[in-house]
């Protein structure tokens, strides 16, 4: 008896095998060839990709929860810049004494606005290890405490949704103001390099993209192995009838807690991740709009699909640096009737298309 | 009154009615019967317009509405209950039976007509309670009162006993059929009825004479209403004719499991 | 050359000037009469457009001292209202009015018509913070003698500012004649003030005892300050009982600002709450009723917004029923762009409500884009009309801003507006039909198409409508729009999807909420602890503050 | 094609700040449309190149790289926040690419790669106080901002400064505000509380952007003139005033190193060539687009006297290079990286023009490390030997940090 | 049916010293041969009384039917059961030990009450076959849940319960198509498939042929014993075929309750339920 479910294997295959050639194939390019050569790919080719990826793991992150558990929840941003300010201030700690006023602990922007000590919820951060631990902890800990006070109250649907959007309004706030010692407006930047490395060495990004390759293939691995349990049937069908699956027996808070807190940590990775790639976080990751995004990139490439939210990631961010050069006084028109135009004439995303030229029936 | 020919319908790519009949003769009470799956739902979507057809054709009175907009096709005059009731849930009962005004009030109805409340006392005494929160057989009560709102020509019921309690159920009956036919029924026997009701009840229903197609799977309900039968298998219609001539033979062929 | 010739005149006259600018006097004026080398009304008037700031300050004090001359004041007003311009081509003194872009001129001196010139013929005669003080005591001390009780009012009101003997002897001559009791009541406080520095006991005690019941910003400082001490911590005010006199009356006064402040804070509260009702209020229709989850929410705002800037563009001189009209004109363009937005994307999209955030979001993107293609990126000017302007002042501790009002009074007429529309008409029964089960509806002959077109034009004229409130309070541009609809959502959710009536208490109770936390945490603070007690709030009621409930709900 | 000089224009044209930065791109575009009628540059053609970082800052950041890896640009004019300057700067520096900033902002910055064209606080915040202390006699300050970097470091220096005058802690008021703030009641309410107490009061306001609008209405609607209580701002100027109703605004101040109202004949043509440009007689010119004129200019002069567009070349030529204010008076690019500059202090006129009121009567030199905060007060930028850094410690004798 | 052995009433009016003994939480203790003891509840929905102080006992393994007219509360009854519904007074039991009131539904669920819907609900994005394995009694917690895999008793289990439903050929189907019927069907194997101590049948045969009515009837019957049924119906014959004892519901409480001949022939029932 073979169970069917909504993903298909061809396309996971394909979407792996892509993923496998960038994670591998490109960094050696890059280290391998000459510039000159046809085959060499730019510092700025590698490191544009390496955010690619990032964003893919978090339209990866967002598919899981939105896509699968229903969960439309605004504010994932919020999970993947608490990762990448736990991994910023790892990289803030790193620069040492390389500092512009050359002091040793703290930070320059804590130095001219006259900190006199390091906060407490700094320390540690100088640990590559304890970082990486934050980088999970952080994001995966507010989602629990959140989910677990929203799940347990039985906060749904659009509710669920809005409040998700305050959590992450309320935090570019609180992350915008000087006072919480992250930099404010202007964020954490200027990093030097990463586990000793310098950070901006051809060695170093192809690494990170590596890393950023590998780790999505994990994620989407992890996630398909988990939408292909039985928790992800569980998942699947409370999405549909969630109080018909609390008289099955099922804590239904319990199982959307999993998710979402899974889903909050791999958004966390893809921020940990981001972070070295583009040299920057800055509150404005925590902003409404940019969850917003993130959401628009998971539906134009397929809800519910899990190579869907990568392909719409990858597509959507390709086709933002693209037009941004090419047409930068209009490009927000061939964005805005992009996702027009996917909505209605693609239900399903390009995923859903993709799955339509194939002949496979639509769910 | 209602003439179907060669009808065809899909959902997606699977092939629901196949090159369906059925014939509808005015005044008279059609009950469609088949097996669990075979289609009867989804033919009276059809007819109703809230499908998609491929295909074949749909006369109403000698007038085409296979194309044609559902709400158009409620003015012209099909009332329809819709298997699982179907409830504005977050509408007051009388907001319920006020949806159908606009569309009456092209035949000149501008209120809940009365007689419904009659019928269906039940929805006068929960009147400003929301739909949804109506036991089930209350919301089929409020169902076919709902129908009844646009005073039909046509009135298509699915499985309109569904979840009634047996008393109600013959009541419905009695609605139906009164509905039905003209002439030469019993006097109501509702309840609750008080004469002059029925006078008034009496008087719409010989104006009206509305033809009804009936989904029922409740035999004996089935022959007490109908006066012709529809038995369809996989999607298309294999028998028909006066409900006196359906035969065990019949219902052991097409309707038992 | 004449010209030259008096502006000579003039020059040699600053020379004798060696003296602060508002303590001109009396006896100078005495002295350079006799000096002969007093200018002429031209000449006093031609001087006063001199490019030197400080000069032009001068020249204008002098001019004011031809008070018979009744053109002087009208002149003088002219130049505190910006009119007074100088015609470039032969350095003419005029006062011009706008007219369509278009200048009429008079000459300032006879008031004989110049017929009209353009903007580019003209210059303006600028003033400065310094000489528009001065320029209003001056011409204040001219109207001190209107017969229009308002216009004495309002100069006394000015003098009163900064009393100086001078002053003091004009409205005491005053005082004696005046009949009118809000003009004596200022004046007396006037007076109270200055007894408060006479050296007799009697007089400052009794001074305080009157200010003690009058609600003056003045009093309280002048009161507060018998109280002070120095830097060795000595009081200023020697005598003991005046002091705790005064000491009384500020706590007298203080309890009563108590009060004005709760009042104040709960305006503000209201005025903000009126604002997110508005920006809300299309939203709860086209996603509140119609479950369309609209991120070009705000956009539709921004477009009303932008109408309303449109219209104050076709009837530049009428600002105010430009600002009227908008409301119907703004109602139609962004219910119109609704209707477009509905018919050709929305309508594919029923029964998959998430994906309307995508679409919309879209669209959000493309009106964005197109109005920085049409108007520029730039913010537009809205003027702010005469009658919406200034605040009512109830004393000097509170005061309501008319804009503020206006708003609230319109916002509460448009919440009525819908809540008839929503709960009488058909239209109203018929989109909540509509939203709970289509198909139902259709079969129940309800069109579907003409009631979803309508409903979201509503809503989304309704969104225009607020646009115009907006354009009154906020930045007319491009980015009106995002600033707004994370709130608006806020404030629907909160209030409970689908319930009119929790929109509006919602948006109060945001709005009362922030304004009550401001004055602890700060602004930042506030709106994080407001969204904080928006997260915790929706765990103790789920669906918001009047939830559906029941079985009909979970349906 | 020919060979050109490209010229990268980094300015946002969607998101928030699309706002004020699309005015720069248009200047560039005429600056260098202007160049290439005079021939060009080294016998080439300019060429600009725009993209449009879409007020995202890493995206700035990703478009610099683009602009210099894969255009090729010779240098940037670009960024108007310092967050995104701060997001471009790590890129420029790896890659050795020159970047030219245009906009006030909080100083404590000097990088090699970057010239700084737009005031460091005591090129605007600091004299603007001096007028208001000497000239209008202010004795009770509310210093009101935005609650960001920009606004908290101006503070945190005219706290210091104020101070450093005698200004006691109870006559300062301090008050932030998110973004966009639009609800400015209780604010102007304690404003005005603040200032009834009898001394002169005056508002320096650091607020940014959309905020002002709602913010000068509320003082109008209040009854808060600038007779009683001026407010002098930091980044309002004749753009964001066009788009205002400039009557609640009428006699406020604003302190910057250039007005449009200034009467000069470079600054006539400039105006002309604006118009011409844009065709819109209407359109207002700014400080942020004298600084890139000046900057743009400073950059040609530098590249014609290197002789290349090299990136080192230039950054050596153009220390000490001069070119006229757009104002009057002669801009000198300093070896800390940033411009000399008059400071103007001008009221708002209802046609949203400023009627300069108070002008420094030389040319105030930009200062990266403030002197006002402790930390920064032994720093100096100097990129020319012997120092040849931007952090130099001047108690250590060493280049803190390792920027250099 | 004549073999159905006939228990006597139960005296409703007896409090039971279990009642007021306070709860020992624990297994279910069905010893006193009572599954579900519900005494004097009460649910009022704005003023409305769904449950009127009614107090109902189902014995251990029988199958007992409620009837009663539309909205009689009969769905109220087993909300409050299930622990949807919280009723405002009164008590609920499992066996002697278990407060169903101090639980919540999947406690509830979990410790052996089962339920069929008025309406069908089932997984529509799910198959059939899924639709059992989610329902199948296990282990229902997030990490097992997680790391679950059939084994081979549970996939007979779900084969037969296919069969017995006749939705074998569909089971790959997804449940959304269905027809209603056969949805009725599909809930009925999800119940089955939990084996539960106690089922709760809201209407199982609404829009079933003849045949089906049978086969349920046959079914429910052959539950008798193993499991507690009670089945909500208004299908009299249906009723009747498997009725051992039946409790008439009326306006929020028990009208009588006594063997289907008894309750058919009661003039009180006639009046509002039956009609003549
Ligand atoms: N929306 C749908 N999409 C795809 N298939 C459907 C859909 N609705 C019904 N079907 C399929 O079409 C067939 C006919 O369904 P229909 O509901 O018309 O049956 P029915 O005769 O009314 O059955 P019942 O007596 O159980 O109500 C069924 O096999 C069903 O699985
Ligand atoms: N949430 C609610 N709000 C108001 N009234 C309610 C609510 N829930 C149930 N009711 C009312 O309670 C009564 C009992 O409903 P219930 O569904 O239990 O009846 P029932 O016996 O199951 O009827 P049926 O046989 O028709 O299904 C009905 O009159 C119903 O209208
Ligand atoms: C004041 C602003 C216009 C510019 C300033 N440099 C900033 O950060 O953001
Ligand atoms: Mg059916
Ligand atoms: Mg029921």
């Amino acid at each position: 008896m073979r169970l069917t479910f909504l993903e298909n294997e061809t396309e996971s295959r394909l979407i792996l095998i892509a993923l496998a050639t960038i994670t591998l194939v490109i960094p050696l390019c890059n280290l391998i060839f000459p510039a000159e050569s046809a085959l060499y790919f730019s510092a700025y080719s590698i490191s544009l990709i390496g955010k690619y990826l990032t964003f893919a793991l978090l339209a990866l992150s967002l598919d899981l929860v939105w896509g699968y558990c229903g969960i439309l929840a605004l504010g994932q941003g919020a999970f993947f810049a608490l990762g990448g300010y736990a991994m910023g201030m790892y990289l803030m700690r790193q620069i040492g004494t390389r500092g512009v006023y050359g002091d040793p602990l703290l930070p320059d922007f804590m130095v001219f606005l006259s900190w006199k000590e390091l906060p407490w919820y700094w320390l540690g951060f100088d640990h590559f290890a304890f970082a990486l631990l934050m980088v999970v902890v952080v994001p995966g800990l507010l989602a629990f405490v959140f989910g677990w006070l929203a799940f347990r109250s039985r906060v749904t649907g659009v509710y669920l949704s809005i409040i998700t959007q305050a959590l992450t309004y309320a935090l570019l706030l609180a992350f915008f103001r000087n006072e919480m010692g992250f930099g404010g407006n202007n964020g954490l930047t200027d990093f030097k390099d990463i586990l000793g490395f310098n950070l901006q060495s051809d060695a170093v990004r192809a690494c990170l993209l590596m890393t950023t390759g590998f780790a999505l293939i994990a994620a989407f691995l992890a996630c398909r192995w988990v939408v292909k349990t039985k928790l992800g049937r569980v998942v699947t069908a409370l999405r549909d009838h969630e109080s018909r699956v609390r008289f099955l027996g099922y804590r239904v808070e319990m199982f959307k807690l999993w998710i979402f807190v899974f889903s909050a940590v791999l958004a966390g990775i893809a921020g940990a991740l981001y972070v070295p790639q583009v040299g920057i976080i800055n509150p404005s990751e925590f902003s409404p709009l940019n969850s917003l995004e993130i959401v628009a990139w998971v539906a134009v490439g397929g809800r519910g699909s899990l190579y869907g939210a990568i392909i719409g990631a990858v597509m959507v961010n390709y086709g933002k640096t693209v037009l941004t050069g090419l047409l930068p006084e209009i490009w927000l028109f061939t964005l805005g009737a992009m996702f027009i135009l996917v909505t209605v004439f693609l239900p399903e995303g390009l995923a859903g298309l993709w799955r339509r030229k194939r002949g496979v029936k639509p769910s | 009154m209602l003439n179907i020919s060669s009808l065809n319908q899909y959902y997606g790519g699977s092939h629901t009615l196949w090159d369906l009949e059925l014939d509808v003769p005015e005044g008279e009470c059609v009950c469609l019967m088949g097996r669990n799956g075979v289609g009867k739902t989804t033919l009276l979507k059809s007819i109703m317009g809230l499908v998609p057809v491929r295909g074949g054709s749909i006369m109403m009175q000698g007038q085409s509405i296979a194309g044609m907009k559902a709400e158009i096709r409620a003015e012209l005059g099909i009332g329809f209950v819709p298997q699982g009731r179907e409830i504005f849930s977050l509408l007051t009962v009388e907001e319920n039976l006020k949806t159908g005004l606009r569309a009456a009030s092209k035949l000149g109805i501008k209120k809940i007509p009365e007689h419904i409340y009659d019928m269906f006392p039940v929805l006068k005494q929960m009147r400003n309670r929301r739909g949804g929160d109506l036991s089930g057989g209350q919301q089929q009560q409020l169902a076919i009162g709902r129908a009844l709102v646009l005073n039909p020509k046509l009135l298509i019921l699915d499985e309109p006993t569904e979840g009634i309690q047996p008393n109600i159920v013959s009541d419905i009956g009695d609605v139906i059929m009164r509905l039905n036919r003209s002439k030469g029924i019993a006097p109501p026997k509702i309840a609750a009825a008080k004469a002059e009701v029925h006078e008034a009840i009496g008087r719409i229903n010989r104006e009206l004479g509305v033809t009804v197609l009936l989904v029922e799977q409740k035999l004996p309900f089935a022959r007490k209403v109908a006066t012709q039968f529809c038995i369809m298998e996989r999607g298309r219609h294999v028998a028909t004719g006066a409900m006196s001539e359906l035969s065990d033979d019949l219902v052991k062929q097409y309707l038992t499991v | 050359m004449k010209f030259n010739d008096s502006l000579g005149r003039i020059g040699l006259f600053f020379l004798l000037l060696i003296m602060p600018l508002v303590g001109f006097s009396q006896d100078v004026m005495l002295a350079t009469e006799e000096n002969s080398v007093l200018p002429t009304y031209t000449e006093a008037l031609s001087a006063i457009k001199t490019s030197s700031l400080s000069q032009r300050g001068i020249a204008i004090e002098i001019f004011a001292k031809f008070t018979k001359n009744p053109q002087t004041v009208l002149i003088l007003q002219a130049l505190m209202d910006g009119k007074l311009m100088e015609l470039k081509a032969d350095g003419q003194i005029v006062i011009a009015e706008n007219n369509d872009g278009r200048y009429a001129i008079f000459a300032a001196e006879t008031q004989a018509s110049l017929g009209s010139v353009e903007a580019a013929a003209i210059k303006k005669i600028n003033l400065t913070n310094r000489l528009r003080r001065q320029l209003r005591s001056l011409i204040a001390q001219v109207q001190l003698n209107s017969d229009d009780v308002a216009i004495r009012l309002q100069a006394v009101k000015e003098m009163a500012k900064n009393p100086t003997s001078e002053t003091l002897v004009l409205l005491t001559n005053l005082y004696e004649k005046e009949t009118n009791p809000d003009i004596q009541e200022t004046i007396g406080l006037v007076f109270a003030l200055q007894d408060m520095d006479s050296p007799d006991q009697a007089l400052r005690l009794a001074a305080i005892e009157s200010l003690k019941y009058k609600t003056s910003l003045e009093a309280l400082n002048r009161l507060k300050a018998l109280d002070a001490q120095d830097a060795e911590g000595n009081y200023i005010e020697p005598d003991k009982e005046v002091r705790k006199l005064a000491r009384s009356a500020v706590a007298k006064i203080e309890s009563r600002l108590q009060l004005y402040a709760t009042a104040e804070t709960l305006f503000f509260g209201l005025s903000l709450g009126a604002v997110l009702v508005l920006a809300a209020i299309g939203l709860a229709i086209t996603f509140g009723v119609m479950g369309v989850i609209n991120m070009a929410h705000g956009e539709l705002m921004m477009l009303g917004a932008y109408t309303t800037y449109v219209m104050q563009q076709i009837m530049p001189n009428d600002l105010g029923l430009a600002l009227l009209l908008s409301v119907p004109a703004s109602f139609m363009v962004s219910g119109i762009i609704g209707i477009g937005i509905e018919r050709g994307i929305i309508r594919y999209l029923y029964g998959r409500p998430l994906e309307t955030l995508l679409a919309t979001f879209g669209v959000s993107l493309f009106l964005q884009q197109t109005v920085r293609s049409v108007f520029s990126p730039l913010n537009k000017s809205v003027s702010t009309p005469e009658f919406m302007s200034g605040s009512w002042q109830i004393n000097d501790f509170l005061s309501f801003t008319w804009n503020r009002m206006y708003i609230l009074i319109f916002c509460f007429m448009v919440f009525a507006m819908l809540l008839q529309i929503l709960r009488r008409t058909r239209l109203g029964l018929e989109v909540r039909a509509v939203s709970q089960n289509r198909n139902m509806a259709k079969a129940m002959g309800i069109p579907t198409d003409r009631v979803d077109a309508m409903t979201f034009g509503l809503g989304s004229g309704v969104a225009g409508i607020a646009g115009v409130a907006l354009s009154q309070i906020t930045n007319v541009g491009p980015n009106l729009g995002q600033a707004y609809i994370v709130d608006s959502f806020m404030v629907v959710v909160f209030g409970g999807v689908g319930n009119l009536w929790g929109t509006l208490v919602a948006g109060f109770t945001l709005g009362i909420a922030n304004k009550v936390l401001e004055p602890y945490a700060g602004a930042v603070l506030a709106k994080i602890l407001v969204l904080v007690f928006i997260i915790l709030f929706i765990q103790k009621k789920p669906r918001g503050l009047f939830p559906q409930k029941g079985r009909a709900a979970e349906s | 094609a020919e060979e050109t000089i490209k010229v990268g224009v980094l300015h946002s044209l969607s998101g928030t700040m699309a706002i004020s930065e699309t005015t720069l791109k248009d200047t560039m575009l005429m600056l260098i449309e202007e160049q290439n009628k005079k021939g060009g540059l080294l016998g080439k053609k300019l060429e600009a190149v725009v993209v449009d970082p879409a007020s995202n800052w890493p995206l700035f950041a990703e478009k610099a790289r683009e602009l210099i890896t894969k255009d090729k640009v010779a240098v940037i004019f670009g960024c108007w926040t310092s967050v995104s300057r701060k997001s471009v700067l790590p890129v420029i520096e790896e890659l050795n690419g020159i970047l030219f900033y245009p906009v006030q902002y909080e100083g404590e910055e000097s990088s090699k790669n970057v010239f700084y064209t737009g005031a460091a606080p005591n090129q605007q915040a600091i004299p603007a106080l001096d007028y208001l202390m000497n000239d209008i006699k202010v004795e009770r300050w509310v210093l009101a901002g935005t609650d960001y970097v920009y606004p908290r470091t101006t503070n945190k220096i005219l706290e210091a400064y104020l101070k450093s005058k005698g200004v006691k802690q109870e006559d300062i008021m301090i008050n932030y505000t998110p973004f966009g703030h639009s609800e400015w009641q209780s604010i102007v309410s304690d404003i005005k509380k603040f200032g009834s107490a009898g001394k002169k009061t005056a508002v320096v306001s650091t607020i940014n952007g959309d905020a002002n609008i709602p913010f000068y209405k509320e003082l109008g609607n209040q009854g808060v003139s600038a007779e009683d209580i001026p407010v002098v701002a930091f980044s309002v100027g004749e753009e964001e005033l066009s788009g205002m109703d400039t009557k609640p605004l009428v006699g406020h101040m604003a302190a910057w190193n250039y007005f449009m109202s200034v009467d000069s004949t470079k600054n006539a043509a400039f105006i002309k060539q604006w118009h011409e440009f844009t065709k819109d007689s209407k359109r207002v010119t700014n400080d942020p687009m004298e600084a890139h004129y000046i900057g743009f200019n400073m950059w040609v002069k530098a590249v014609e006297k290197a002789g290349t567009t090299d990136a080192d070349a230039v950054q050596k030529a153009i220390i000490g290079m001069k070119f006229p204010n757009l104002t009057g008076g002669v801009a000198q690019m300093l070896p800390n990286h940033h411009i000399s500059k008059p400071v103007l202090i001008g009221e708002i006129q209802e046609d949203g023009q400023l009627l300069t009121v108070w002008q420094t009567n030389t040319l105030i030199k930009g200062d990266a490390w403030s002197d006002f905060l402790p930390e920064s007060k032994p720093i100096i930028a100097d990129w020319t030997a012997p120092i040849n850094c931007g952090n130099y410690n001047t108690n250590t004798k060493k280049c803190s940090g390792q920027k250099f | 049916m004549s073999d159905i052995k006939q228990k006597p009433l139960i005296n409703r009016y007896q409090t039971y010293d279990f009642v007021t003994r306070g709860v020992i939480p624990g297994a279910i203790d069905a010893s006193h041969g009572t599954v579900l003891y519900l005494d004097d509840v009460n649910v009022s929905f704005d003023g409305f009384k769904a449950l009127n102080n009614l107090s109902l006992f189902i014995d251990d393994g029988e199958l007992r039917c409620l009837i009663g007219p539309n909205g009689a509360g009969k769905t109220t009854l087993m909300d409050v059961i299930t622990g949807k519904t919280r009723p405002d007074s009164g008590s609920v039991y499992f066996g002697q030990t278990l407060n169903l009131l101090e639980m919540d539904e999947p406690a509830i669920a979990q410790a052996g009450i089962s339920r069929k819907f008025q309406k069908p609900s089932v997984f529509d994005n799910l198959t059939v076959f899924e639709n059992l394995e989610l329902a199948m009694k296990t282990d229902k917690g997030v990490w097992t849940t997680l790391f679950a895999q059939l084994n081979g008793e549970q996939l007979d289990n779900i084969g037969r319960v296919l069969e017995t439903i006749g939705l074998a050929e569909l089971y790959s189907q997804q449940a959304g198509v269905l027809s209603h019927g056969q949805k009725q069907w599909l809930e009925i194997g999800m119940l089955l498939i939990q084996e539960p101590r106690v089922m709760l049948v809201d209407e199982p045969v609404a829009g079933m042929t003849h045949q089906e009515i049978d086969k349920t009837a046959e079914l429910l019957l052959s539950l008798r014993g193993k499991h507690s049924v009670v089945v909500v119906e208004h299908d009299m014959e249906f009723v009747r075929s498997i009725a051992s004892k039946v409790t008439v519901l009326h306006e929020g409480s028990v009208l009588m309750e006594g063997t289907m001949d008894e309750v058919q022939n009661d003039p009180r029932v006639i009046q509002v339920y039956l009609g003549d």
